[in-house]
């Protein structure tokens, strides 16, 4: 439980700001702002996933938006150009983000160089080969392109669980049995809590990078691919800035940025608050363009300071402070 | 009759969008129409987000400034089926989603870049000239639009022709770095012959690049850009600049009249209400133009 | 983290020299310099006068780095004070615009700090909240218009020189020398760099380490400060919606170049503000080469790359490794 | 049996390694028998670990091979050597700190059905394995939180459940207390029964002899004599160790200078769910001893006194004055110094320089505004690295580089830089070699001569008896006798450990 606690803090947090925003707009108690909620942050959701394997490994990947952007302008161009099945254009971009992501992970091991700095290029790199494959943006109009846009669970009141949303549902279940019930999964934690000892321990340290990187661009191909259904159409200016929201939405849901502590459900509660947080600014619409920055900065600052305050509280309550943990 | 309008705005990126944003609010006030503006911080994600909480809340309309072209159907049609009528406001979309929105209050961005080419070519006449263009941001449609459109309005004089052309992002700060090299590229400008830029604040900050370098903008070299922001009237009432096309911040105030005949009388407005691409020259009382315009939060 | 033996800082002089040769190449008029107006005029000064923003914000980044910090919020504290600067400048007298300017500058910085330090929020979330909401500020000062003004004495900030250079230049070179004088000329570099390496073992060695993180963060905000007002200054008006935009990375990125590492400790500041030029050179010759813009972000995540796997412990490149 | 048709488990020829031009390893020969416990000795910095770590392949070496049961091998990493059956225990422990202890025992090879690990599985067999060391501790918990020693007990059972074999283990008893390190050498012990080979670096004369067959000495890198233990008495090993004689007797105790002047007093110090509240008097020279099993306070009781933890009953009164102890900073300007013992975590800053790292404290009294030159630094270095005999005697290399016992040294001397009026020491000794050991207990008895007060946490009771003037025996957190003048001795240590009596103070402890 100890350990959970800043993921039941982050989720006291959200279900509380829920409620707020239901008691300011009545028409927020709808199934339906729910559901939004879940489609409309999907590709986030997904590439938050594979950032929070980085984070915990003691890394970073910046890279993530512009491989978003790279993917849909890629799924365009071979979709609709060159007429391509989009099931085989979905395996053919994963498999180059994987390859990518690899890339990465390799500079990152072999030179010995900042994931910060390496994924940073990374970043203008992606974003540099959307531009040179069309700077234009595509529709994309395939068949099953309009029918998955189309497919969802119709639920009451409008509601629909859209496939973006399960996509994202089943990463995140599928990135927290990986994260938290295998070995890979724990070597991740071993890497962020203490890279050199990790070597010492036997782990193949230079194989677990380059396997996390992958993941984390794997993610972010099939983030962009979920983005290209949410929008049917390719971008290459796409998803800027999304690796930030990313970095956010793990940092609030209790992963330690310095590595070695994190919870893939943390990721998607932190996920979700992001998302609140808009959908209550455009639900009040009457936020000039700089206050809805404003109010986004200090919700956020409400959060993480409820937060901080909550788990201190927590620290407080338990008796015997662990000897040797960071005071 | 007390309508409600969700208006999906692009973000606040230039002080043309402040103005944009400025006039609707007041087109608004006027109808007594209660707006509500969702800021998408130039992310199209943010756009149908915004649009599905509209959607959620049971708007009468929707005001969507479309930051892409493409991309709009699925939200589009979940808008259609709450019965919600979308009005696309300064920019187009892909003509496959036709059939989704009532009507577009657009300006044609590549007629505006042909005007601003075309006037070179009649200003220059049959000389030589030189052109180095400042681009909107790589990838932006209004910024291809508009460097497709100069590139048409150019074409047919093959005695102009644009031999440098670099991004220099919208904005006055970038416009200035990419003109300083340019001059310094170009053997001090001297065989520069005139600047395109894709808005009028790139061309404000190449203005002063040229200043600064001992050049006469306006003189020495040529300028054209597009937006008609208030201070390039005052850059040509000293005359420093030459011609901007203009680009109206006031596109809500039709839309706002044509969603009132459509919710009142029913009236089906035209798919296309287009708006007029004026072109400004030092011929049009520049400062007179600067001081009606100032008051618009430009 | 590695332990290596200290190296002198030749790999990124080396390869500022090298990009600064191929832009040589790709224009060759890049080292021409002439005097425009009681002002030194060329390429070479274009790389240093446009550098002169990342330079000052890094050196500003590269302290907080070395505490294993980070600032995300420099961008958006370049807006504000920029527009706070831009907003005053002709109705109020110089000293009163730089107080009011920079005086927000140091406020940002202490939010920072208080957030880091005191409430022991993560820095990258805890300045992230300013990145976001720094930046409506701004706009909030400007109203999102473009706020020009025409004091000649604020002016002077961008476009004015002192014995021919550049303003921003000898702004940078002043600041260089007062950051260096500060950290190196009290014990404030050592107190750092041993609670950038180790806190705990800082701590428990009667290190002020709270204290230390507040200040760097305040002098972070204030170098942030000096650089919108440079930014305004420059193009005679405050565009709150712009400035500084994403420079936050071009900070951090030229404090890496400059071989500080992000898990804090050592730091060095001249090699910071070189990572700088070495952005802005690259920059430079992009712009130079006549390349279309499509190519702007290839270029420099090649270039990037290069001057790290140059710096790379792995490369047989022995450069500036001290001999013991 | 024939030597040379059985060839030994484990041989080693002509291993050679420098850094950076410095010579760390120049040819050492060594042999490992099956069966047998093989003591690596050598003075701080001889160079054991460099010889495990290259041995291994963490460290590439530059010249040498290895036979592995007379098969060549050449391990590239922790995980190759581990393959090839050679398990190891490094120096500082290397584990996961924040990965629980089931975890840390069998990362890497947790058992797993469909791909995922039976964490119940993984229980048992952690719950099984750590019960032969005869502890007992939530296994779910995260490693960080316990202390260094139970870490290196966690360490050590993690590679006696690999070795398959040959087992390294580098001064696993440094932060182990007696009954520890008895548990421990009945499993080597039990391994070498088995015919598992086992190499054993420690600077305890006395374990050497007490369970190993064959010692290896090193001295500057280079292999100076290898004998079996039998053959090898104790002045001989040291002489060997050494390359001269050990000087002064260590085993006398000099008389107890009695009552210098009060310098501070503790009245109902404590800390709720730390340590119960204490009294403790120093005086200007006198040396007061912490003993007490793992995990009986002493660590804590010295943070508490620093000021590195607060205190929330009792007060403190120091020269006269009542004083807030709130933090190491507040201590330090009262005089105060604090020698923590986990080095790697609390003490060096890896990559500063020797110079920079003993100069900290000082620098962090006199304040930002009140920089030492660099002059002065240089000489504050050069005098401690000469006085403690700090090797490499360079002081700009970055401390991370020294072995062990030598960055022990450093931060001595970073405390005794500052001048204390009162000195703090947490397991001074820990890691240090024998002839550092008679040093540094010198060094204690000379600065105690001086008039400074020392408060002494150490696992070695024969050391501690050698020149504490007072013992403060501590159990289940709490102080529970105090022992003096001639009381001092190991058995009535030992009695009061063991004794069933009431904490001192007992009624505030109950709160
Ligand atoms: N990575 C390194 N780089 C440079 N020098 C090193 C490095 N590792 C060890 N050394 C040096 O090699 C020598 C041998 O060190 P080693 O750690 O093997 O000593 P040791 O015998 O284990 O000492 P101790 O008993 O103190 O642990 C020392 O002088 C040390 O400073
Ligand atoms: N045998 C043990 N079983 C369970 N927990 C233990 C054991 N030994 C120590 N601990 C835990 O380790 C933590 C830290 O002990 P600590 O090292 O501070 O004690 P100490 O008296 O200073 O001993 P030492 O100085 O020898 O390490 C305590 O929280 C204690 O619960
Ligand atoms: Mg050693
Ligand atoms: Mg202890």
């Amino acid at each position: 439980m100890k350990r959970l606690a800043p993921v039941l803090a982050t989720t006291a947090v959200f279900l509380i700001g829920y409620l707020v925003c239901t008691l300011t707009f009545p028409n927020f108690a709808s199934l339906r702002v729910a559901m939004n909620l879940l489609t409309d942050n999907a590709f986030l959701g997904i590439v938050a996933v594979g950032m929070t394997f980085v984070i915990i490994s003691g890394g970073i990947d910046l890279s993530v938006g512009s491989v978003i952007g790279f993917t849909t302008v890629f799924l365009a161009l071979v979709i609709e150009r060159a007429g391509m099945p989009p099931l085989l254009a979905f395996v053919a971009i994963l498999a180059i983000c994987a390859a990518f992501g690899a890339l990465m992970g390799s500079v990152i091991q072999y030179f010995d160089l900042p994931p910060f700095i390496v994924t940073l290029a990374g970043m203008f790199l992606a974003r540099g080969l959307s531009f040179l494959l069309s700077t234009e943006s595509i529709p994309i109009n395939a068949g099953l392109y309009s029918h998955l846009a189309d497919y969802a669970l119709r639920l009451p009141g409008g509601a629909r669980l859209t496939v973006p949303a399960m996509i994202m549902l089943a990463t995140v279940i599928g990135g927290a049995l990986l994260l938290h019930g295998t070995r890979f999964g724990a070597n991740v934690f071993a890497l962020g809590g203490a890279r050199g000892s990790a070597a010492l321990m036997g782990i193949n340290v230079g194989r677990s990078t380059v396997l996390i990187y992958m993941l984390s661009s794997l993610l972010a191909g099939l983030s962009g691919i979920v983005f290209s259904l949410y929008t049917s159409s390719g971008y290459s200016l796409s998803a800027v800035g999304v690796e930030l929201d990313a970095i956010a939405a793990a940092v609030i849901g209790g992963t330690l940025l310095s590595g070695g502590y994190g919870f893939v459900l943390g990721t998607f509660v932190g996920v979700l608050i992001q998302g609140l947080i808009q959908t209550y600014i455009s639900f009040d619409g009457s936020l000039s363009s700089w206050w809805a920055k404003i109010a986004t900065g200090l919700l956020l600052f409400a959060f993480i300071g409820f937060q901080q305050a909550t788990l201190h509280m927590a620290r407080r309550g338990r008796l015997r402070p662990a000897a040797g943990v960071a005071s | 009759q007390d309508l409600t309008v969700g208006f999906s705005q692009i973000g606040s990126e230039s002080g043309w969008r402040a103005a944009e944003t400025t006039v609707s609010k007041s087109e608004a006030a006027k109808r007594k129409i209660n707006l509500k503006i969702a800021d998408a911080q130039q992310k199209q994600e943010n756009q149908i987000k915004a649009i599905r909480s509209f959607v959620a809340q049971n708007v009468d309309a929707i005001f969507l400034a479309p930051v892409v072209s493409t991309g709009w159907e699925a939200v589009l049609k979940e808008a259609k089926e709450a019965k919600i009528p979308v009005v696309l406001l300064d920019r187009d979309i892909d003509p496959s989603g036709k059939d989704l929105y009532l009507t577009a209050v657009t300006s044609d961005s590549v007629h505006e870049g042909k005007v601003a080419g075309e006037w070179l070519v009649k200003t220059v006449g049959t000389k030589p000239c030189n052109v180095v263009e400042l681009q909107g941001t790589v990838g932006a449609s209004v910024a291809t639009n508009r460097k497709k459109g100069f590139e048409a309005g150019i074409a047919g004089a093959p005695n102009v022709k644009i031999v440098r052309s670099q991004t220099g992002d919208f904005t006055r700060a970038k416009g200035k770095e990419v003109m300083e090299s340019f001059i310094k590229a170009e053997g001090g400008g001297a065989s520069i012959c005139a600047v395109y830029a894709h808005n009028d604040d790139m061309m404000v900050g190449a203005i002063q690049a040229m200043k600064e370098a001992g050049l006469k903008p306006g003189k020495d070299i040529l300028t054209a850009s597009i937006d008609a922001v208030p201070d390039i009237f005052k850059a040509m009432a000293a005359g420093e600049a030459n011609a901007t096309v203009e680009l109206t911040p006031n596109m809500a105030g039709p839309a706002f009249d044509a969603i009132i005949a459509y919710k009142t009388k029913g009236t089906v407005p035209p798919k296309w209400i287009q708006t007029e691409s004026k072109l400004y020259t030092a011929a049009d009382n520049p400062q007179a133009v600067y001081d009606s315009k100032k008051g618009l939060g430009y | 983290m590695a332990l290596r033996l200290p190296r002198a800082g030749l790999s990124q002089v080396g390869a500022l020299a090298v990009i600064l040769l191929v832009n040589w190449i790709v224009s060759p008029q890049f080292f021409d310099i002439r005097l425009q107006d009681g002002r030194l005029f060329g390429s070479l000064i274009d790389v240093l006068n446009r550098g002169a923003p990342v330079a000052l914000l890094s050196l500003g980044m590269v302290l907080v780095i070395a505490m294993r910090g980070i600032d995300l919020s420099v961008g958006a504290v370049m807006a504000i004070c920029g527009a706070i600067a831009a907003s005053l400048a002709d109705s109020h007298a110089l000293p009163v615009v730089l107080a009011a300017s920079l005086g927000a500058g140091l406020l940002c910085g202490l939010w920072n700090g208080i957030l880091v330090a005191v409430l022991g929020i993560q820095p990258i979330v805890a300045t992230l909240i300013l990145m976001v909401a720094g930046r409506g500020i701004a706009q909030l000062i400007t109203e999102g218009r473009i706020v020009t003004f025409t004091s000649p004495a604020l002016a002077w900030f961008g476009g004015g020189s002192v014995l021919g250079l550049p303003t921003p230049i000898v702004l940078t070179l002043v600041m260089l020398g007062l950051t260096a004088a500060i950290v190196r000329g009290t014990a404030l570099g050592l107190l750092i760099e041993a609670a950038g390496g180790n806190a705990r073992a800082a701590a428990l060695s009667g290190v002020g380490t709270r204290a230390i993180t507040v200040a760097v963060y305040v002098w972070c905000g204030l170098c942030a400060g000096l650089a919108g007002i440079v930014a305004a200054a420059d193009i005679l008006g405050a565009d709150a919606n712009n400035a500084g935009l994403w420079l936050e990375l071009d900070a951090i990125l030229a404090v890496v170049i400059g071989g500080t590492s992000l898990f804090g400790g050592r730091f060095s500041i001249p090699l910071a503000v070189i990572g700088a030029l070495i952005i802005q050179a690259m920059n430079t010759g992009i712009l130079l080469s006549g390349f279309p813009p499509e190519f702007n972000l290839i270029v420099k995540a090649v270039v990037v790359l290069a001057v790290l796997l140059l710096q790379s412990p792995r490369l047989g490149l022995k450069l500036g490794r001290r001999k013991p | 049996m024939d030597p040379y048709e059985d060839p030994p488990l484990l041989s080693l020829r002509g291993f050679s390694k420098s850094f950076a031009g410095q010579v760390a390893l120049d040819r050492v020969d060594f042999m490992l028998e099956a069966g047998s416990i093989h003591a690596l000795l050598g003075e701080n910095g001889a160079g054991k670990s460099t010889l495990i770590k290259t041995m291994t392949g963490v460290v590439p070496r530059d010249a040498g091979t290895l036979c592995l049961g007379g098969v060549e091998i050449a391990p590239r990493s922790a995980a190759e050597a581990t393959r090839a059956g050679i398990a190891t225990v490094y120096q500082e422990v290397n584990l996961a700190p924040n990965l629980s202890v089931a975890q840390n025992l069998f990362l890497g090879r947790q058992p797993t059905r469909f791909g995922f690990v039976r964490e119940r599985e993984m229980r048992r067999r952690a719950r099984a394995l750590l019960a032969e060391f005869d502890i007992d501790i939530d296994i779910a918990a995260p490693l960080g939180s316990y202390s260094v020693a139970i870490q290196h007990i966690v360490a050590i059972a993690r590679a006696v459940d690999l070795s398959a074999r040959v087992l390294i283990l580098d001064e696993p008893t440094a932060s182990l207390d007696a009954h520890e390190v008895e548990v421990l050498f009945g499993v080597m012990r039990k391994l070498a029964a088995r015919g598992i080979g086992i190499v054993f670096v420690t600077h305890f004369l006395d374990q050497v002899y007490a369970v190993c067959d064959r010692i290896t000495v090193l001295r500057n890198g280079r292999l100076a004599g290898a004998a079996s233990a039998g053959e090898l008495p104790r002045l001989d090993l040291v002489r060997l160790m050494l390359g001269r004689e050990l000087s002064a007797a260590t085993a006398v105790r000099t008389p107890a200078a009695a009552g210098g002047d009060v310098l501070a007093t503790f009245a109902g110090f404590g800390k709720a769910g730390y340590v119960a509240p204490f009294d403790l008097t120093l005086r200007a020279g006198q040396v007061i001893g912490l003993a007490g099993l793992l995990g009986s306070g002493r660590t804590e009781t010295a943070r508490l006194v620093f000021g590195a933890e607060r205190a929330d009953s009792g007060a403190a009164v120091v020269a006269g004055r009542t004083v807030e102890l709130s933090s190491p900073r507040a201590a330090l300007d009262l005089g105060f110094g604090y020698c923590p013992e986990e080095r790697k975590t609390d003490g060096i800053v890896a990559e500063l320089t020797v110079r920079e790292n003993i100069v900290l404290a000082l620098q962090a009294r006199r304040g930002v505004f009140n920089p030492l030159s660099r002059r002065e630094q240089d000489e504050i270095a050069a005098r401690f690295i000469r006085l403690l005999d700090i090797r490499p005697p360079d002081p700009e290399r970055p401390i991370g580089l020294l072995s062990g016992g030598n960055q022990q040294k450093a931060l001595l001397a970073r405390w005794l830089a500052t001048g204390p009026r009162l000195l703090i020491l947490d397991e001074p000794t820990r890691g240090i070699d024998v002839g550092a050991h008679a040093e540094i207990i010198a060094l204690i008895r000379r600065l105690c001569a001086e008039g400074m007060a020392l408060l002494v946490v150490s696992s070695e009771l024969e050391e501690i008896v050698t020149y504490a003037d007072e013992v403060v025996v501590l159990r289940d957190r709490a102080h529970v006798a105090r022992l003096s003048g001639e009381a001092v001795e190991v058995s009535a240590i030992l009695a009061a450990i063991a004794a069933e009596s009431p904490a001192l103070r007992a009624s505030e402890a109950a709160e």
